[in-house]
């Protein structure tokens, strides 16, 4: 039965299947309980699959992902919430040092199933430390794998199959577009959903191809119909998977059109976009007709909330870059 | 060496505490803890009334606060409200030379240390992120991540003594305050670890208000807190909260022994968050009405006022001028908060280093051209 | 809540301890701790000599892989020399169904879990980084970033209650290692906090062997270990860690409790370094001579040898059967070290992930490929 | 009066000068006392200036810079040692969520002049953890100014002034180059010295620029001397500032040459050299002959010591890099 719901009912569902699925899957965090989660991206689980499942942890983010990890050395399946996205840093020696390492360490022959959810991202106006993007931090960091979801229909598949993977996975949420409704189909087969690690055409186009993922899908397919009043005909790809990258279907695109932009909040300085320029100049060297070029987050803090409107990439910045791609 | 016994009054938790006055106002002329120290205060009537003034403004102001988050002028607001008594005594066991660390909530300990209200409220507005100079208020930035400011305030103090600056009764001495919730986090618990082995003139301040967010005392701990300081080699102690009297008593205590060299004290403020998390939160989800109301018999300024009027300190006069006074301040803020200016988008790029960057540099000029190429443009 | 009483005896720290027997040989029944706990073991003469048998044991393959070191067949070795009785007594204490969490010098606890002691060796020859399978030897890999096994112990602890493995007496129960430099980190602070919160049953032992490489323990603590329990809500206890039978008794007991469902326990294992730090360090930078000949009275494998020799529980020709079998295992572990095969240069992009990566196979051909290209070309 | 002495010889110098000078300057770490630090960094400098100058810590990263935050709003200026790069992530929430955004949040108030020593990099047969290249994590972080060397005169000179400099500053210590040793001039004027936010050109060449730091700057230099004997000139800049980067010299260099390799020990992934390759081909489009290569660390966690050989870029790797590049 396809729904429309919002992308934070649908990662709700999404949760609440893999419960259901497996009973080794057990919720973690701060406030995921009673309260649902500060998002109530967690509403109603525990009321239905009790403390035992649905853990409110101590407040201690090293503690949520070191425990997760015993956990899961014990055999279950953890799904790690943490709070916000400045929030995740003091488990970052557990999540880089153990998570990211114990199974490259022990051969292969310990797995940790864990999923690490962080809400990313600004625009809600937000005090510090609750607008950030960092998932270089993790995107550079072998042996994690790090995904985001644009919409509400992915944001229900990916996080069952973040959930079913035996990678540990950081599962960045667009906390802006939580809100945001789509349709679902709740009753979908996991198995014929679109694989966790590609990336997606979220918009055909010729002239010009814009990379982008979660939060930032939005504003390039917006930015995209603009410039096809232009007369303008881009191509929206969504990434999805941040680490692995889905290569193949970006070389393929940026081989047809020419040119690249790279859209994402975080600061450019050694960022996605970064890594995505240089590999698309490597591969497609002789194809492109300008620079790859970026529009993301400045090199400054996450400002004071009444100026992130300047501070984020919106469709005036992409549709700029577009311009000087073309006028290369 | 943790100590929290006392004359064991109504509604007192177990291990008890330290209380001076009642919710009904009766005051308890002293108490001596396990350890043989007495608390007691002898304050003059003028003082009585200026303590019960501070906590009538505090509140008054946190009520103006919280309306304006309602009506969008805020992005987020920190209510203090039912925590006056802990911060007021504690602020004003303050001596002028002490250095205090806040979180976000302690915007009755920033008005006792004599500093404008508004000073928070570009934060909470989001016109900038908190910017005022930790040394020349004496009081340092607010701090969101939770816990960090006890490693900042552990620092800071053993510069205190590096500076040779303990040791008398002019010492300084720092306070760190933090939430139940915090005690969990491993920074604070590191602090705990280096304050004793540097034997550092700081009073850790713990407002027990209950709850992290929606998580009640026993997610944190199933001991009291004020037991967590034995075990790091330095005395901890509880305190009623909601008595401004024995929280500045404990308090003022503390720091001076900090100041003269005997270390750091922890102390747990017992005490109760009367209203949600934050504006952005709904408690009716994680905690029953009947548990709030509980709490509302021992709000810590009805007892101080009907002490102060059994006492004859203050009459109805005095209490009605005060709540006027804090009347005027409140709408006096308000005034300036709604005139508080936009700050100019290149602002964004000011301040990310003290000596500048080439790159940052780069940006904002970028940015500028950017902007000017809108103008007149209808953007 | 803390106990570490004893009947003092020599040398015996501040607090006290609990001893069975004293450095010389002498045995104490039984030593009741101030919260009326009796710690007493009744060994058959044959387990004895089989403790006495396990310390040989480990000592000699820690004095093998120290000169395997020199020689250059190690990279680095962490040696447990003068903790044998800590790790064996702990060791011996835990059930079959237990799970243990070492950090990287618990080599006596992984012996005495009955594994091939050549294990941890690829770790620290450097041929890979101690690739073992936690569960099938209930005995986690080997944990170097200081602290970080006591959260993980604690999580699979949390298991072991979920999946209904405790309250009984054939219950599972979790054993953590660390030092006591490692008591500083946030980490276990927040383990501590965790297993409070969630009764976790697990024993957090300590080793305290007074120095973190360089640093003594007053650079972690003013006061003893032990008593960091207390603040936490579950009870700590020292013990003589240079005493097998005390080791074992009290560790024991902590276990049983954890198995039983009465929560954790923190153990200070009072003991002593009496090798470098690792091969890398130098100890003579740092401590004197005296100190360590001081501990050196104190050896744990000579006390049990005086203990077994007064009470023919042993005579020469087992103490000389002993030290044989010990020296032919410790040539047999050398002769299998030096037989270890280096890892193929393919091999290092091998498990980055369980489910494997596009990325890393690009990689590992462009690899396999660009060495192929210097096939005979002397390279 | 210049000497020749080790890398690690020219930093203890260098901090004992800072230690003179000014008596707000104070080290803190973890066996940095008697022992004089594992790498004997800091070796005597208890002795002659006290353990209030010299601070043997607890062992708690996050507390070492928790607490020399606290020390700088004091007015010290605390120079931290982290033992080795794998053991700062206990701290990185102290350094990306305070010691990075407390000026940017204070708005220029609160000035935190810290030093962050982090010996990195691997070629010493460790063990796990004592052989990472972690730059990358926090060169991506606005806030914090992140620097290197690559020589004993550098080494004197650039931790000098890192402590001199308001900024916090992140000092990466090439570790297995502490034995190299170089003409250090311990009586220069630090005023005269090169600034320490200025890459070097390191050897002058034409025909393409090899862009190398810390330990690797000796690899690329080997390498352009054995692409010589080849004829090809190679230039080789020492990056020395990884942020902010010092890109006119870089620039000026590539659209010379029309060729440019990046050389770190770091993974590839999202590394600084994908930033470096961004920038210039945005810079450099039209003079580049192939795009930017890079020769990196693999996206593996660092391998067992006896697998490092492969791991880490080597002379080969690097001409192997540039002939590609010519081969274009
Ligand atoms: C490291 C970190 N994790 C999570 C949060 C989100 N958060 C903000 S306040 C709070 C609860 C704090 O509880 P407590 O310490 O008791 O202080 P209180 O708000 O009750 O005064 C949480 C979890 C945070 N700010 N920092
Ligand atoms: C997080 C972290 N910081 C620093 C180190 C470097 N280091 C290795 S062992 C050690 C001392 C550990 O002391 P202790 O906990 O007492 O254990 P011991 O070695 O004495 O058994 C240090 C600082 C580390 N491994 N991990
Ligand atoms: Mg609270
Ligand atoms: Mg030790």
């Amino acid at each position: 039965m396809t729904e429309t719901i919002t992308l934070g009912k649908a990662l709700n569902h999404g949760l609440r299947r893999a419960l259901e699925n497996d009973s080794k899957v057990v919720i973690m965090g701060e406030d995921v309980g009673k309260l649902g989660g500060v998002f109530r991206i967690t509403d109603g689980l525990q009321k239905d699959f009790g403390e035992d499942r649905v853990i409110d942890t101590p407040l201690a983010e090293a503690g949520i992902i070191g425990t997760a990890v015993g956990l899961a050395i014990r055999g279950y399946r953890p799904v790690c919430e943490i709070q916000f996205d400045g929030f995740v840093f003091p488990a970052y020696n557990q999540i880089v040092a153990q998570v990211a390492k114990m199974h490259y360490r022990s051969k292969g022959k310990v797995r940790l199933p864990i999923v690490i959810r962080i809400p990313y991202g600004g625009g809600i106006g937000a005090v510090e430390h609750h607008s950030e993007s960092p998932e270089a931090y993790f995107a550079h960091t072998p042996g994690l794998k790090v995904v985001t979801c644009a919409n509400p229909a992915d944001a229900y598949s990916m996080i069952q199959q973040a959930i079913l993977s035996d990678d540990p996975v950081v599962f960045f949420e667009p906390k802006r577009r939580y809100w945001e409704k789509g349709e679902v189909d709740l009753g979908g087969d996991l198995t014929k959903a679109f694989p966790l690690h590609a990336a997606r055409v979220a918009r055909a186009g010729t002239d010009a191809t814009l990379l982008a993922y979660g939060p930032m899908v939005r504003v390039a397919l917006d930015a995209a119909a603009a410039a096809a009043e232009d007369g303008r005909n881009l191509e929206v790809i969504d990434l999805r998977t941040l680490s692995p990258v889905d290569y193949p279907v970006i070389f393929e695109s940026v081989k047809r059109t020419g040119r690249a932009v790279v859209v994402h909040e975080a600061p450019g300085n050694i960022g996605l976009g970064a890594e995505l320029a240089a590999r698309i100049t490597e591969e497609c060297f002789y194809s492109l007709e300008a620079p790859v070029l970026r529009v993301t987050g400045y090199d400054t803090p996450y400002p004071a909330a009444r100026l992130e409107e300047e501070y984020l990439p919106d469709l005036d910045r992409v549709l700029d870059a577009v311009d000087r791609a073309f006028g290369w | 060496m943790a100590k929290g016994e006392s004359t064991a009054g109504s509604d007192v938790p177990a291990g008890g505490f330290v209380q001076l006055l009642t919710p009904d106002g009766e005051r308890v002329d002293s108490v001596t803890t396990a350890d043989g120290t007495t608390y007691s205060v002898d304050f003059t009537d003028e003082e009585y009334r200026g303590l019960y003034r501070d906590l009538v403004t505090v509140r008054r102001l946190d009520a103006e606060a919280v309306a304006l988050q309602r009506q969008g002028e805020l992005g987020i607001w920190a209510s203090l409200l039912g925590q006056e008594a802990a911060q007021v005594g504690s602020g004003r066991a303050l001596r002028p030379q002490d250095m205090a660390f806040p979180t976000y909530r302690e915007h009755g300990v920033l008005y006792c240390r004599g500093i404008d209200p508004i000073m928070p409220f570009g934060l909470f507005r989001g016109v900038d992120q908190g910017g005022w100079d930790p040394n020349e208020f004496k009081f340092n930035t607010y701090t969101i991540v939770i816990g960090s400011q006890t490693l900042h305030a552990t620092g800071y103090a053993m510069g205190v003594t590096m500076d040779g600056k303990t040791g008398s009764p002019d010492g300084e001495a720092v306070i760190a305050y933090f939430g139940d919730g915090a005690t969990s986090q491993g920074e604070v618990n590191e602090s705990f670890v280096w304050s004793g082995v540097f034997n550092a003139p700081i009073v850790f301040f713990c407002q027990n208000n209950q709850y992290a967010i929606s998580e009640p005392l026993e997610r944190q701990t199933r001991v009291p807190l004020y037991q967590r300081a034995g075990g790091y080699g330095f005395p901890g102690i509880r305190v009623d909260g909601n008595d401004v009297l024995a929280t500045y008593a404990v308090t003022r205590a503390a720091l001076d022994n900090a100041r003269n060299g005997q270390g750091p004290t922890l102390i747990e403020a017992y005490t109760y968050r009367m209203g949600a998390h934050t504006s952005s939160d709904d408690p009716t989800r994680y905690r029953i009405a009947s548990e709030v109301e509980s709490w509302k018999a021992k709000d810590p300024i009805s007892r101080l006022k009907a002490f102060l009027g059994k006492q004859q300190i203050a009459t109805g006069d005095f209490f009605d001028e005060v709540d006027a006074t804090a009347q005027k301040q409140a709408l006096d803020l308000r005034e300036r908060v709604l005139a508080m200016p936009d700050p100019e988008p290149v602002a964004l790029f000011d301040h990310v280093y003290p000596n500048g960057s080439p790159e940052i540099d780069a940006q904002r000029a970028a940015f500028a051209e950017y902007q000017a190429s809108f103008e007149g443009s209808g953007h």
